[in-house]
């Protein structure tokens, strides 16, 4: 898989040619690393029933592999946590659903509909919640979605069908053509494939370095000239993007809406997915969101009634003992097996419990 | 008026249960800053164990018994897997104890099933309180004759309420004022309040920290154990309800303040009064918790009685 | 190509692949359904059945607060796999029978799991999971409303017949209702049928009620019919309040009761939501109380054994509905109760009952009709009236909406100490025929769809 | 503002001008009534005992604290109610008294997104911008071997020594191209070789036409760089003038003996 070859260049710019891989080196890889990654997961339908999968889970590997995508964006690079990224899958899912039921069974309408929808969700949950960091900034995240939830359920009951979901939905298609089957899956998959070379391309960008500079020094990267308020609302807003275009393709996938989409749940569901695959290196948690999917598709099936007991005693071992999730594991191999790399570690970035990172001159004010 | 007075009866008792568990909550974060999000998890324990202790042996022994027993499981929980994650980041920390919970609840589901184990209450905390007013007179029914009896000047008749929440109340009261006793005029209490402030230092002078860090989370599992007790018996005995409580109880701690002890009691009688206020209008009960939140973290980031510097 | 080596069964594949056989780079062409296609339809679910053994689905909660009614379901399924496979069980007394108890159409029952976790896109995941992979012809199970309807929605996509388990919300057979679902479970307007005037003659005709309903459809609908029927008996509906789904403290809504002049409270609540608020208010002492010169009464719609044994001794006297009992005598429920019992030691619930006579009902309409073939079958269900399935008069599954209509118990908690066992928790009060509840088809709007899957 | 054009017009040479600033932080009057103003291209040095108010002074002219009243008139322009990245982006940069730098990141990295600042404005998303081999990388190590650590730019910056990380500080703000530069401290914490060599930077740095303001404790690094210095103490302005008469002011002896030493 394209896992080592592409987390090597998650250090952004590296040293001139020469020195030690460098800037170069990355650049030659990232074309690499993308068509790796759009064969590996085009392929899938041909690959996975050997794991004892199947199209429909390949399917779903594919729309939460762009959920968790986004989500790296934010958390991996900027540092931010967000407790309710829910609000944009189910938001988007939700404003798809509306459409397939009562307005237009095309998929571009729906798709066109639910990113301005996700795009006003953003920037409003944003502007406020954006304005605080650390764990205060993953509460308000968390409360604006179940906020939202708990709105879905009551007063926009009559419009969402309340705990039920949505039902009763027209069967979308792009002018003529259905979307089910491996119809769907590609335009997943090419969607996913976009979507990883868009967050390639941002992170080998300045605008990538922004982001990492955020994480690491908010104060010093605004007293070097640079707008951070609008670099993390970009951040913030393309993240929430992902989320929606995957909240779209769940629905077109599937027509139907659930109400867990907005459940707090689902936006744990996506911190464990990019936890134990690798936060900050793009594939890791895509890999996250196949080991769960596979785990609660097929290796339910087989564990039966205890499960989600195994799956807990699993993430609570990977969490302990592989904090940089599976593509440290991967990582590790590679060294063991006498591959020298730069061992830069993508560890979960702290989520800062401080209010602020601002040096002691902060306290001055 | 009677209405007033059961809605802010029923919203005190909602709030105690909040209020010990976001104790707990908040004093493990205050002094280890952990964030634990095992901690309903340590209520599923609580309520499991007092159930079982209550229809085997006998309520009074649960009393005991319960609270020192997850006083044992918050030492070693503290020694087994806590202390290996105080340098790790907080996320580490959330998503472990989050796993622990995910696993405590399929274990309880496992042994004891999904549905509720009734609870049987003792003799003398069950039945019903009756608060009566001037020139009430209460009907000849046995229960009512035999139920425990309050004059209060300004109900009208008279009126009844579950005997058994206005003693959660009340050991709510005692456990929140042990505890403040505890912190503010012990030895122990004396270094658990310094370790809040800067643990670097306490560490620096030479005190057993460790020894003091287990003791916290057994305290804030003991808390939780009492919160178990006496609200399995109205709550329910479920697997499923350490996950219902979490994000109730974590919220209350923001809201408070996070480390802050008399903050997160503040808070929890704040969520309690507004969740019993708007139960007529079930629009606004479901958004209440977070609108409050929501609120409180925009203009004022550290909760409603957050020391500045401390958490900031 | 591992994809096609069930061949039969990858029927969206060979679509998807036909709509993108320019574009994608391999596609496996090697299978033409319609070569085997049989009647009106191109293709249908997984039929044909290949090989020796026919799968079936399981799919019932095993994680959530459903979880142990899912555990039973799953015990009868197994049971009803194996007396279709081997005879015993309902397979002696079920009428009209086609089944021989060596399989269905001469190939051994097989069956998978999948679990629903009581929500209703893991259910959907989970039996797409079973059709796709596992090539189910036919999947049963659940304990939800929410799950139900959205699976029914799948079958009828993918032409998979899908025999409901617990659901009891009007939608299922209503407005939602599918060709391709099934649902032996009764609804809450045959509850309020059945359950009306059995209130009115215990309680008197001018009781003053007051409904705690949980906040999703299944609850205002169980409300909705409570409410028709016992104001069509006199009754005065004087509040009602919508509590979310999964609360555990009631108290704020039981103040709410004690201020009114309500002197009967109906709760609208299933699962753990009607252990919590039976108990606390009981606690609250609404038993004892008194009201308008009357004794203040607690009415649970729908009743469940499993979540009446978690309200322990609160359920006393309390009234209430149920689809089916274990202590019914009639020789269906005899011979199902003894093999349950034989098998894992304790009675059947209401929920392993219904999840046994639909999977048992599918495997004999299979073997009636001759073929797996779904048009076929759900034709041969199609107003087809049964007996011996447990119910003391004849069964009827309705062509029009695929709602059983069977005999429906009116219950009420045993008190502790005029219990046998601690699964003997229901007195029957009544068993009210199928004729009182027995509902016109005009009752509730809705369409089933084609019988080709689309 | 009345003080505010009178100060534009005073005198066309001067790049800051710092016009009746006072500050208060509770009860400690932190800034009182101080004017200054820097002549462009010069070395302005700002001293004065611990707590008299110099870092102060640097951070309300980078907006960093607001003025309780005067104003900070920059190139011309008052400051008041701009954000800080438009203050720096009008050319000011500084350097804090502890480094404040990008741990995480590479030495590169640190010093080419003063660059990219320099380059796009405050804000820009061009993802098709190539970070390869560009005009801002390659000034990048040239200047991080200006500053003396052109051996290390794939290091991580977390790792650097104290010095290393203020002459990294000093890097990432020259890649800026300000036209005034605020130095706290610039040389706290080094040996005296590196000391020399920071002060022969500075001064080549100034012959590049950057104004400095340097706030510093070690009177070699004030009298060998500066060509005027003011002293502060208490918050406010004692002295103020060329180096030589600032030795001499009884003023500022007093200050300083009877302060601290």
């Amino acid at each position: 898989m394209s896992t080592t070859s592409d987390d090597r260049s998650a250090g952004g710019i590296a040293a001139p040619a020469g020195d030690r891989g460098g800037i170069l080196e990355v650049f030659k890889r990232e074309p690499v690393a993308l068509a790796a990654f759009t064969i590996v997961i085009f392929s899938m339908p041909l690959w996975i029933p050997v794991l004892g999968g199947y199209e429909g889970l390949a399917t779903l590997i594919v729309i939460w592999g762009i959920f968790v995508l986004g989500f790296d964006i934010l958390l991996g690079f900027t540092g931010y946590l967000s407790f309710g990224h829910a609000a944009f899958f189910g938001g988007a899912a939700y404003v798809t659903g509306f459409m397939y039921r009562d307005v237009s069974d095309n998929v571009i309408v729906a798709f066109v509909a639910s990113q301005v929808g996700t795009l006003i969700l953003a920037v409003v949950i944003g502007l406020l919640a954006m304005r605080r960091t650390g764990i205060y900034f993953s509460i308000l995240t968390l409360a604006f979605a179940e906020m939202l939830f708990a709105a879905a359920l009551s007063i926009f009951a009559p419009l969402t069908g309340g705990y039920d979901g949505m039902t009763r939905l027209q069967e979308p298609n792009l002018f003529g053509v259905k979307m089910d089957g491996l119809t769907i899956f590609y335009i997943a998959a090419a969607m996913l494939a976009i979507g990883y070379a868009m967050a390639l391309r941002l992170r080998n960008s300045p605008f990538g370095v922004m982001l990492r500079a955020i994480k690491e020094n908010p104060m010093r990267l605004e007293y070097t000239g640079i707008n951070v308020w609008r670099y993390k609302m970009a951040a913030f807003i393309i993240s929430a993007h992902y989320a929606g275009v995957a909240g779209f393709l769940m629905v077109t996938y599937e027509p139907y809406v659930a109400t867990k989409f907005l459940h707090w749940s689902t936006s744990g569901e996506v911190v464990i997915m990019s936890v134990i695959g690798g936060v900050g290196t793009l594939v890791g948690p895509i890999i996250g969101a196949g080991f769960v999917l596979y785990f609660q598709n097929v290796v339910q099936a087989v564990i039966g009634e205890q499960w989600r007991l195994i799956l807990g005693l699993v993430f609570v071992f990977v969490v302990a003992f592989l904090p940089g999730g599976f593509v440290d594991l991967a990582r590790m191999v590679w060294k063991a097996t006498g591959n020298r790399l730069r061992a830069r570690r993508h560890n979960v970035p702290d989520m800062e419990l401080t209010e602020t990172k601002y040096g002691t001159e902060e306290r001055l004010r | 008026m009677n209405d007033l007075f059961l809605t802010v009866l029923a919203g005190l008792q909602i709030g105690a249960i909040y209020a010990m568990l976001a104790l707990g909550l908040t004093l493990i974060f205050g002094t280890l800053g952990v964030v634990n999000f095992a901690h309903g998890a340590l209520y599923v324990i609580a309520i499991y164990a007092a159930v079982q202790v209550a229809i085997n042996v006998d309520f009074t022994v649960a009393l005991i018994v319960v609270p020192l027993f997850l006083f044992v499981v918050g030492v070693v929980f503290e020694r087994g897997v806590i202390r290996f994650f105080y340098d790790r980041p907080h996320t580490d920390q959330i998503l472990v104890t989050f796993g622990l919970a995910i696993v405590v609840e399929e274990v309880a589901k496992w042994l004891f099933g999904a549905n509720n184990i009734p609870f049987p209450r003792p003799d003398w905390g069950d039945g019903v309180i009756i608060f009566y007013g001037p020139g009430a007179v209460i009907p000849p029914v046995p229960v009512f004759q035999e139920a425990p009896q309050l004059w209060l000047p300004f109900i009208d008749g008279f009126v009844t309420f579950d005997y058994w929440r206005i003693i959660l109340i009340g050991v709510t009261i005692v456990a929140v004022s042990v505890l403040f006793y505890l912190l503010q005029f012990t030895r122990f209490g004396l270094i658990v309040r310094a370790g809040m402030r800067d643990s670097d230092m306490v560490q620096f002078l030479g005190i057993n920290i460790a020894r003091r860090f287990a003791m916290v989370v057994g305290l804030g599992a003991a808390i939780a154990g009492v919160a178990g007790l006496f609200g399995g018996p109205i709550l329910g005995v479920t697997p499923d309800q350490g996950m219902k409580l979490l994000v109730p109880s974590f919220l209350v701690v923001v809201i408070g303040g996070m480390g802050s002890l008399a903050g997160a009691v503040l808070a929890a009688v704040i969520i309690g009064l507004s969740l019993a206020f708007t139960a007529d209008n079930p629009d606004i009960q479901a958004v209440i918790i977070y609108l409050i939140a929501v609120v409180v973290l925009l203009f004022r980031p550290r909760g409603l009685l957050g020391r500045k510097g401390v958490f900031e | 190509m591992t994809m096609t080596k069930k061949g039969a069964s990858r029927r969206s594949v060979l679509r998807g692949s036909a709509a993108l056989a320019g574009t994608a780079l391999v596609t496996p062409h090697f299978f033409v359904k319609n070569a085997w296609a049989q009647g009106e339809c191109a293709t249908v679910g997984n039929f044909p059945v290949e090989g020796p053994t026919v799968t079936f689905g399981f799919n019932v909660p095993m994680t959530g607060a459903y979880a142990d009614e899912g555990a039973d379901q799953l015990r009868a399924l197994q049971l009803a796999q194996k007396h279709i496979n081997e005879g015993g069980g309902i397979l002696a007394t079920l009428q009209p029978l086609a089944l021989t108890g060596q399989g269905v159409l001469g190939k051994q029952v097989v069956h998978v799991t999948g679990d629903t976790q009581t929500n209703p896109d893991a259910a959907r995941q989970s039996a797409r999971r079973m059709i796709e992979r596992d090539g189910v012809i036919m999947f049963c199970g659940g304990s939800s409303s929410a799950t139900a309807v959205t699976r029914q929605y799948l079958a009828q996509e993918m032409g998979i017949v899908y025999m409901h388990g617990l659901t009891h919300a009007n939608e299922t057979t209503g407005v939602d209702r599918r060709r391709y679902g099934f649902r032996q479970f009764f609804n809450t307007h045959m509850t309020g049928l059945a359950l009306g005037p059995i209130l009115a003659n215990e309680y008197g005709g001018d009781r003053a009620a007051f409904h705690l309903t949980a906040d999703y459809n299944w609850g205002h609908s169980m409300s909705g019919s409570i409410k028709d029927a016992t104001e069509a008996q006199g009754w005065n509906t004087v509040g009602n309040i919508a509590t979310p789904l999964g609360a555990t403290d009631y108290s704020q809504f039981l103040v709410s009761v004690l201020n009114s002049d309500a002197d009967v409270l109906i709760l609208n609540h299933y699962g753990n939501d009607m252990v919590n608020s039976v108990t606390q208010a009981v606690q609250f002492g609404m038993r004892d109380l008194q009201k308008n010169g009357r004794d203040v009464q607690i009415v649970v719609p729908l009743y469940s054994r499993l979540m009446a044994r978690g309200a322990g001794d609160n359920v006393e006297g309390v009234f209430g509905t149920t689809n089916w009992n274990w202590t019914k005598d009639n020789p269906g429920a005899l011979a199902f109760v003894s093999a349950f019992e034989e098998e894992y030691g304790f009675p059947p619930s209401q929920a392993a009952h219904t999840a046994y006579v639909q999977c048992i009902l599918y495997a004999n309409a299979c073997e009636m009709a001759g073929t797996f073939y779904a048009p076929e079958v759900i034709r041969t269900l199609e107003g087809m009236t049964y007996s011996g399935d447990g119910y003391d008069s004849e069964s009827l599954y309705r062509a029009e909406d695929h709602q059983s209509f069977h005999d429906i118990l009116v219950v009420r908690g045993k008190a502790p100490s005029a219990r046998t066992s601690e699964f003997d928790l229901l007195q029957i009060v009544d068993t009210v025929p199928r004729s009182v509840v027995e509902y016109p088809i005009d009752t509730f709007p809705g369409e089933l769809g084609e019988y080709c899957p689309a | 503002m009345a003080t505010g054009a009178n100060g534009a017009a005073q005198d066309r040479d001067d790049i800051l001008q710092v016009n009746g600033v006072s500050k208060r932080f509770g009860g400690l009057q932190a800034l009182g009534d101080v004017n200054l103003t820097v002549a462009r291209s010069s070395i302005h040095a700002i001293i004065g005992p611990n707590g008299a108010g110099k870092s102060t002074l640097l951070n309300v002219m980078i907006g960093l604290i607001e003025a309780d009243e005067g104003e900070v008139v920059f190139d011309g322009t008052p400051l008041r109610g701009v954000s800080p990245h438009n203050i720096i982006q009008r050319g000011i940069a500084r350097v804090f008294q502890t480094p404040q730098i990008f741990p995480g990141m590479t030495l590169l990295e640190n010093v080419a997104i003063a660059g990219f600042s320099k380059r796009d404005g405050q804000f820009t998303v061009n993802p098709h911008q190539s970070l390869k081999r560009s005009e801002v990388m390659d000034e990048a190590s040239a200047i991080l071997r200006r500053v003396g650590l052109g051996g290390k730019v794939a290091e991580d910056a977390g790792h650097l020594s104290r010095g290393d990380k203020r002459r990294l500080e000093l890097g990432v703000c020259l890649a800026a191209h300000p036209k005034l530069l605020l130095l706290d401290e610039p040389t706290a914490g080094m040996a005296r070789h590196d000391t020399n060599k920071t002060i022969d930077l500075l001064k080549e740095i100034a012959d590049t036409g950057v104004t400095k303001v340097v706030i510093e404790h070690d009177m070699h690094v004030v009298f060998s760089l500066a060509e005027r210095i003011t002293v502060l103490a208490q918050g406010r302005i004692i002295a103020d003038g060329k180096p030589d008469e600032v030795r001499g002011d009884p003023k500022v002896r007093e200050a300083y003996l009877g302060g601290e030493h």
